[in-house]
């Protein structure tokens, strides 16, 4: 089994664990994720503030590209990559006048055939059917998965779980032998898009998602995003200090802790390069 | 009525979104749910439901002051306004054209150039290598900031923990992203 | 040979200051067929009246055409008239001189050349036209109620209190509907059980009501006057006529832990259950789905305690049948229920509760007695909050329209939460406060200003538990749109209400129409706001938008005249300007070709496939029939039937064809 | 053309449009005096035949005139209008009837002044187009195996 991957740039940088991890579960799971050549930057929030144009027409580059390597399903790990790439994609279908401005008008060629799927969907079309007796060291934790903003939002073009109150990744750490709670700030915003250049507003809307984690007993905080886990997990003494208080549950992603059910080694898994040491 | 026909009797900015997004001001009922689930709303002059009416009134003072607010930069586009709105009104959508719009008419709020700053020298990054390259794009937006110690604590962590790439990565069509770029800032003036 | 009376009329100067009236009764009198024409002062005055009286009489006519004012106005004046000169009423018209020319032109040849063509259209009519004869159906005198809510129950009462006999079927084992969950009502905070008892009484005991609980509408066929309905009666497993109503039965039934739909979900009953102690009739039914003898096959309790030995484990459901001529459709409303929330978590916190809950809870019968109390605790509530619109005038949810009702009792339980809890805080959300009626404003007034209730204008966003508190997130649009954050113990939903189950069904059962939220349609919005589009098929209550208990009685009240009206005749007239599909000489029988286009085009399904047989009682044909009880004469049928073989009395082809030839040819 | 006097046949429904006309009296709105009104139940009454019959005989203009959508006495025979009014536009074009010689308009009982204005463009335009002569040129053999069929 064969499928196609955008790690985008936070997986090739500051969030490589999660790559680490996404292969290692893969692997382990006999599927291989061959990498989009020549991949560009899909332009993230940056795009889509400044220049609307730029910002469909930069994932359109990457949909091109997977297109014309053939690949019918594309795993796209990053939630803010794969809100950007599903967008795109769906703006394409439903506007053609758009679509030819963007491709054509871009030296680009794209038929639509490409279908994203985000971690969770590719691990529960994939990976998870097959789990049976292959959960060797079950995760067992009291865990809070949290989705943020881009995996479920906005509804009517992703088409992923619900938009309040998800369960997909829930029932994702159930099967790696997780308990995960349940609690108010699954889709609450951690303000990852003023990481760097409003770092206030991170430490509030950060600071009480894991202020509520942390309340209701959570030992871990899970995530499908780089974007999460590094403004959760990098930015965890600005966050502390704005609440006053010592947080210190570790932030981990969906596939760390599947590889860590799974028997994967933590190394491979990432697990030292988190900030918030990961001590369970 | 077609679509064609409505906008051009919508005065205005609110015309102008309605053109260029689809979203109609005019739908707005002032119920505030938008409002009161922003997670940004405490930190923006306007909070988004503030901004709909402002942009309901077609009053060319107040839509300068929406050009020139901090809201339009502040918001996240997490779309959680646009989720729970009971008219549908894709708030994020608009908030993206009221940016670009306020940019280009050089109305962008001052407390918003470390926003800005950060955005563009993110897009440069991209413009040149094809990728965002981590490093680069810190001592790019520092330079344009002069936030010199801001989260200069964090590179070396990160550098430990190999988080950060010395060099960046070029890709090979790096040509077809710049043209990209140069398009669309052409048609965007 | 036709012999047409025309009659022009001056109606003072009204027509004649622009009309040459004399010019236009000469020309009239030139016309083939015409062998009287006049022109006077006033037609509809008695002198005018007569005038043509004697003209009919004296000269023998065949036909009358009254040149004028609007038929709309005086055609039934002028109808009578002939009919008392021994003329068939249906062969008088009228040409409309007065609002569509006289009023409506300036003085000169062409006003008048106008009014001789309107002339000269009708007399061409009159000629074509047949003597018809008002269509009479029998009525049989007895009106199915279906729904047993405080609307099906007054409109019962009306009915038999004028003397005619009354089925009335409800769903539940007991009548009462929703009135008979609230606690108190706005505006007056008089207890709704006190009132609704005694009429829940005064129909079990009417002797010219039949009422059937635990059954509902299976089918219904006929048209106004005639109807046949099948009523499905429900299994109760028990003999209603030996059972006391005694109760060992449930206070024995070992099943005690079911839901009771009476006090939503906030209390428990038995399988054998009465759902509410005054519940009329008050005798138990069996909830075979929760059982233990229907599921396991053993138990039989109530059987062995029953002093009466009433119990009837293998009774089966019963068909009655029918015959009534008038229904009054009466079922009422539901509210929106849970995961239609889930940013408010109801469904997920058991202290989000709909505003009918909190009517249980504040009902000195319901779960807490009367005290409020929270679901997940018991904890009396220190702060509350009430949510305004919660679903409704919400089109991104489904439902855009105003539910009318939850804004004046949202002020009720606030209010009745502050007379309970003293010291207590209550917040409302709301967008807009909609108290019109009679002491409504006042209402929601006192409950803000002598109650201090407090109201937010906002929308909440979300709600979420946070250490035992539930946290209600809103804004204060009045304020800037600035976020507002309370901390509650308790929440509770003014959800939408809603077209109750099955009311969809329910319709296509009557063959009235529904409109997309499946509430049932009114005829016309402000004039015939009880009357369906099916004749004699009215409305009452709640089941045609949510409305309050004095809407609803009233509805119920004219509902219940208008089947009064209906029944104070013994035969209907009905005018009979209706459609009939026609019949020749055998072998042909008619020019219709049962193509049935006809049958799909009629909004009122008024035709019928007939079977015409030879003698030995085979088919040979089969045609479209037009049912005179349920044709209004809309027409749509002879435009669509391509052989012209359905033609509309009083608007038949050759009448209009008349009229337009009269037009466009002058003689 | 100045001195042209078009005649123009109206059809409309007894409950809407009639009414509405009625009220353009009561209200004393003036309007042109080329109009003649054929009543009919109901718009879903009025059978195309009947449309080209006039011409036959020699109208220059007609108008169909109903309730509103939705607001039909008999729930919908408007809407069995409308879409036969499709029909017959596709008919007219077959045979050749200038459709601008038919103006299809909802007027309601209240609306007596639109009744005015709708009689007055109608009367214009009919002006502007001339007496109808076409049609007994195109008509009697083709239509009736046209619409029969
Ligand atoms: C929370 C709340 C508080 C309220 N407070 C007030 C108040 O204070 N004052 C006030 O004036 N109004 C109040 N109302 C409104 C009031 O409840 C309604 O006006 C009233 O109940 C409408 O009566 P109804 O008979 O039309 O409908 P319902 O009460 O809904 O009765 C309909 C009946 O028909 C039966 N039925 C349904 N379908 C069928 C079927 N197919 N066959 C046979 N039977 C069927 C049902 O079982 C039910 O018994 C309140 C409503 C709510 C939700
Ligand atoms: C500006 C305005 C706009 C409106 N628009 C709408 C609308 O769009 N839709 C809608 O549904 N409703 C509308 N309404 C409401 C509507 O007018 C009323 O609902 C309706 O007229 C009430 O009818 P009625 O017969 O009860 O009273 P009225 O219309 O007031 O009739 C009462 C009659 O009784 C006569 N009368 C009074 N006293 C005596 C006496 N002592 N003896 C003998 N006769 C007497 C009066 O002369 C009068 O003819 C509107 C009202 C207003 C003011
Ligand atoms: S939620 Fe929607 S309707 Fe309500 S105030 Fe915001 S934009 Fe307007
Ligand atoms: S998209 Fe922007 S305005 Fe809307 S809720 Fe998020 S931050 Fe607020
Ligand atoms: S019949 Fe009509 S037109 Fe004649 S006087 Fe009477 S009201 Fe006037
Ligand atoms: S015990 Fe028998 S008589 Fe008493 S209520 Fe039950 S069924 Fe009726
Ligand atoms: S047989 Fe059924 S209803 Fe009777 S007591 Fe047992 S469980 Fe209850
Ligand atoms: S009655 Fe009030 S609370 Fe209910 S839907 Fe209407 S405005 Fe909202
Ligand atoms: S009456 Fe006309 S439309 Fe109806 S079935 Fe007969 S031929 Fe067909
Ligand atoms: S006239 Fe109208 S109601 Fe009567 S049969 Fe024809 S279509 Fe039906």
């Amino acid at each position: 089994m064969t499928l196609g991957l955008y790690p985008g740039c936070s997986l090739k940088g500051s969030s490589r664990e999660y790559t680490e991890s996404v292969l290692a579960v893969a692997q382990a799971c006999g599927i291989e994720l061959v990498e989009i050549e020549d991949w560009n930057c899909c332009g993230a929030t940056a795009a889509h503030n400044l220049n609307k144009e730029l910002s469909l027409a930069l994932p359109a580059r990457i949909l091109s590209l997977a297109e014309k390597q053939g690949m019918k399903e594309v795993v796209v790990p990053c939630a803010a990559c794969y809100s950007r790439l599903t967008v795109t994609n769906h703006e394409l279908a439903v506007h053609p006048e758009l679509k030819q401005t963007i491709t054509k008008g871009n030296g680009l060629d794209y038929k639509g055939s490409v279908e994203i799927l985000n971690i969770i969907q590719m691990l529960d079309k994939y990976i998870t059917p097959n789990l049976e007796g292959r959960i060797v060291k079950p995760f067992e934790h009291k865990v809070a998965c949290y989705y943020g903003c881009l995996l479920v939002r906005p509804h009517e073009i992703l088409k992923f779980d619900r938009e309040e109150d998800p369960q997909s990744m829930d029932e994702l750490m159930l099967k790696a032998g997780a308990t995960p709670i349940d609690w108010a700030f699954k889709t609450e915003c951690c303000g990852a898009g003023l990481s760097v250049s409003r770092t206030s507003s991170v430490g509030r809307l950060s600071g009480e998602i894991l202020k509520d984690a942390a309340d209701r007993g959570a030992e871990a905080v899970i995530v499908a995003c780089p974007m999460c886990q590094s403004n959760l997990d990098m930015r965890r003494e600005a966050i502390n200090s704005y609440l006053g208080e010592k947080i210190d549950i570790p932030v981990l992603y969906v596939t760390q802790v599947l590889g860590l059910a799974l028997g994967i080694d933590r190394k491979t898994l990432g697990l030292q390069r988190h900030f918030v040491a990961v001590n369970i | 009525m077609s679509a064609e026909t409505i906008h051009s009797v919508i005065a205005g900015l609110a015309g102008e979104v309605m053109e260029h997004t689809g979203v109609e001001a005019s739908h707005c009922y002032q119920c505030g749910k938008c409002s009161a689930g922003c997670p940004l709303s405490e930190e923006m002059e306007y909070p988004p439901s503030y901004v709909m009416r402002m942009l309901q009134t077609s009053d060319p003072v107040l839509e300068d002051k929406i050009l020139r607010s901090f809201t339009i930069w502040v918001c996240l586009t997490c779309e959680m306004c646009y989720s729970r709105c009971p008219m549908s009104i894709d708030i994020p959508k608009m908030m993206d054209f009221l940016r670009e719009k306020s940019l280009k008419e050089g109305k962008a709020n001052h407390r918003a150039k470390h926003i800005i700053a950060f955005h563009k020298s993110f897009l440069d990054s991209i413009r040149i290598t094809g990728r965002l390259y981590e490093i680069g794009l810190l001592v790019d937006y520092k330079s344009r900031t002069f936030k010199v110690m801001q989260d200069m604590s964090l590179a070396p962590k990160m550098f430990v923990r190999g988080k950060l790439n010395i060099f960046p990565e070029m890709i090979k069509g790096r040509a077809g992203v710049s043209s990209i770029f140069s398009k669309s800032n052409k048609k965007s003036k | 040979m036709s012999k047409i009376g025309v009659f022009v009329c001056h109606c003072g100067e009204n027509i004649s200051a622009t009309v040459d009236c004399a010019k236009v009764a000469e020309t009239a009198a030139g016309y083939d067929g015409v062998v009287y024409s006049i022109d006077y002062k006033y037609m509809c005055s008695d002198p005018g009246q007569s005038l043509i009286k004697s003209a009919i009489i004296e000269k023998g006519l065949t036909g009358v055409v009254v040149a004028s004012c609007s038929p709309r106005m005086h055609e039934p004046t002028f109808r009578k008239a002939c009919a008392e000169a021994g003329l068939n009423p249906y062969m008088c018209e009228m040409a409309n001189l007065r609002e569509h020319c006289s009023w409506v032109h300036e003085k000169g040849d062409a006003t008048t050349e106008k009014a001789i063509d309107l002339v000269r259209i009708l007399v061409e009519k009159v000629k074509k036209n047949h003597s018809l004869n008002a269509i009479k159906v029998p009525v049989t005198k007895t009106a199915l109620v279906i729904g047993g809510g405080i609307a099906g129950i007054q409109a019962s009462l009306d009915i038999a209190n004028s003397g005619h006999k009354v089925i009335l079927i409800e769903r539940d084992p007991s009548i009462g509907g929703h009135m008979s969950q609230l606690s108190e009502t706005f505006p007056t905070l008089d207890c709704s059980q006190c009132i609704l008892t005694p009429r829940m009484v005064e129909v079990a005991q009417h002797e010219n009501i039949t009422l059937y609980t635990y059954a509902e509408l299976e089918s219904l066929e006929g048209f106004v006057g005639n109807f046949k309905a099948k009523i499905r009666r429900k299994s109760k497993s028990l003999d209603e006529k030996i059972c006391t109503g005694c109760g060992q039965c449930t206070t024995k039934c070992p099943v005690k832990k079911i839901p009771s739909e009476f006090n939503e979900g906030l209390g428990k009953r038995t399988a054998i259950y009465v759902p509410f102690p005054q519940a009329v009739p008050n005798k138990p039914v069996i909830d075979r789905v929760n059982c233990t003898y229907y599921i396991k096959g053993k138990c039989k309790v109530c059987e062995i305690v029953c002093p009466t030995k009433a119990i009837r484990f293998d009774q089966e459901d019963t068909i009655v049948e029918a015959e009534v001529g008038a229904i009054v459709v009466a079922t009422g409303f539901t509210v929106k229920q849970p995961d239609f929330f889930p940013e408010y978590g109801f469904g997920k916190y058991p202290d989000v509760i709909t505003g009918l809950q909190f009517e249980r809870l504040a009902s000195a019968s319901g779960p807490t007695l009367g005290e409020i109390r929270r679901p997940s605790d018991g904890k009396v509530p220190e702060k509350i909050v009430f949510i305004a619109c919660a679903g409704s005038r919400d089109p991104a949810k489904g439902i855009p329209y105003c539910s009318k009702i939850c804004c004046m009792y949202i002020a009720k339980h606030a209010m009745l939460y502050q007379h309970k809890v003293h010291g207590g805080k209550s917040y409302v959300f709301y967008m807009d406060i909609r108290a019109g009626g009679k002491m409504y404003e006042e209402f929601v007034r006192r409950a803000i200003e002598d109650d201090g209730v407090n109201y937010i204008r906002g929308r909440v966003s979300r709600i979420y538990e946070k250490n035992g508190k539930l946290i209600v997130k809103g804004a204060d649009t009045l304020l800037g749109a600035m976020p507002v954050d309370i901390d509650a113990d308790m929440v509770v939903l003014a959800t939408a209400g809603i077209a109750n189950e099955g009311s969809e069904e329910l319709a296509q059962k009557l063959h009235t129409s529904y409109d997309s939220y499946h509430f049932f349609s009114e005829a016309h919005p402000k004039l015939k706001p009880v009357e369906t589009n099916t004749a004699g098929i009215f409305l009452a209550g709640a089941c045609q938008s949510p409305k309050d208990i004095p809407e609803s009685v009233a509805m119920a009240s004219g509902a219940a005249v208008k089947v009064a009206c209906l029944f104070s005749q013994d035969e209907l007239t009905r005018e009979p300007l209706i459609a009939v599909v026609n019949r020749q000489a055998a072998p042909v029988f008619s020019s219709c070709v049962g193509c049935f286009l006809c049958v799909s085009a009629c909004p009122y399904q008024a035709i019928e496939k007939e079977e015409i047989k030879n003698r030995t009682g085979e088919v040979i044909k089969t045609i479209a029939k037009v049912n005179p009880g349920l044709c209004q004469g809309c027409g749509t049928c002879v435009a669509f039937c391509r052989t012209k073989s359905i033609d509309i009395q009083g608007y038949t082809h050759e009448e209009m064809y008349s009229e337009v030839m009269a037009l466009l040819n002058e003689y | 053309m100045a001195d042209f006097e078009p005649k123009i046949v109206a059809f409309v429904c007894n409950w809407c449009t009639y009414a509405g006309a009625d009220l353009t009296g009561t209200s004393r709105i003036k309007y042109a005096t080329n109009v003649r009104i054929i009543r009919f139940p109901c718009t879903g009454r009025i059978d195309y035949m009947l449309l080209l019959k006039a011409f036959d005989e020699g109208a220059d203009g007609i108008i169909v005139s109903g309730c509103h959508p939705n607001d039909c006495h008999y729930t919908s025979g408007n809407f069995h209008a409308r879409r036969r009014w499709i029909m017959f536009r596709e008919l007219c074009d077959f045979v050749g009837i200038d459709i601008n010689r038919v103006l299809f308009s909802w007027v309601s009982a209240a609306e007596g002044s639109k009744w005015a204005d709708v009689v007055n463009t109608t009367v214009t335009r009919i002006r502007e187009l001339g007496p109808y002569t076409e049609y007994q040129k195109v008509a009697k053999h083709p239509i009736r195996e046209v619409t029969n069929g």
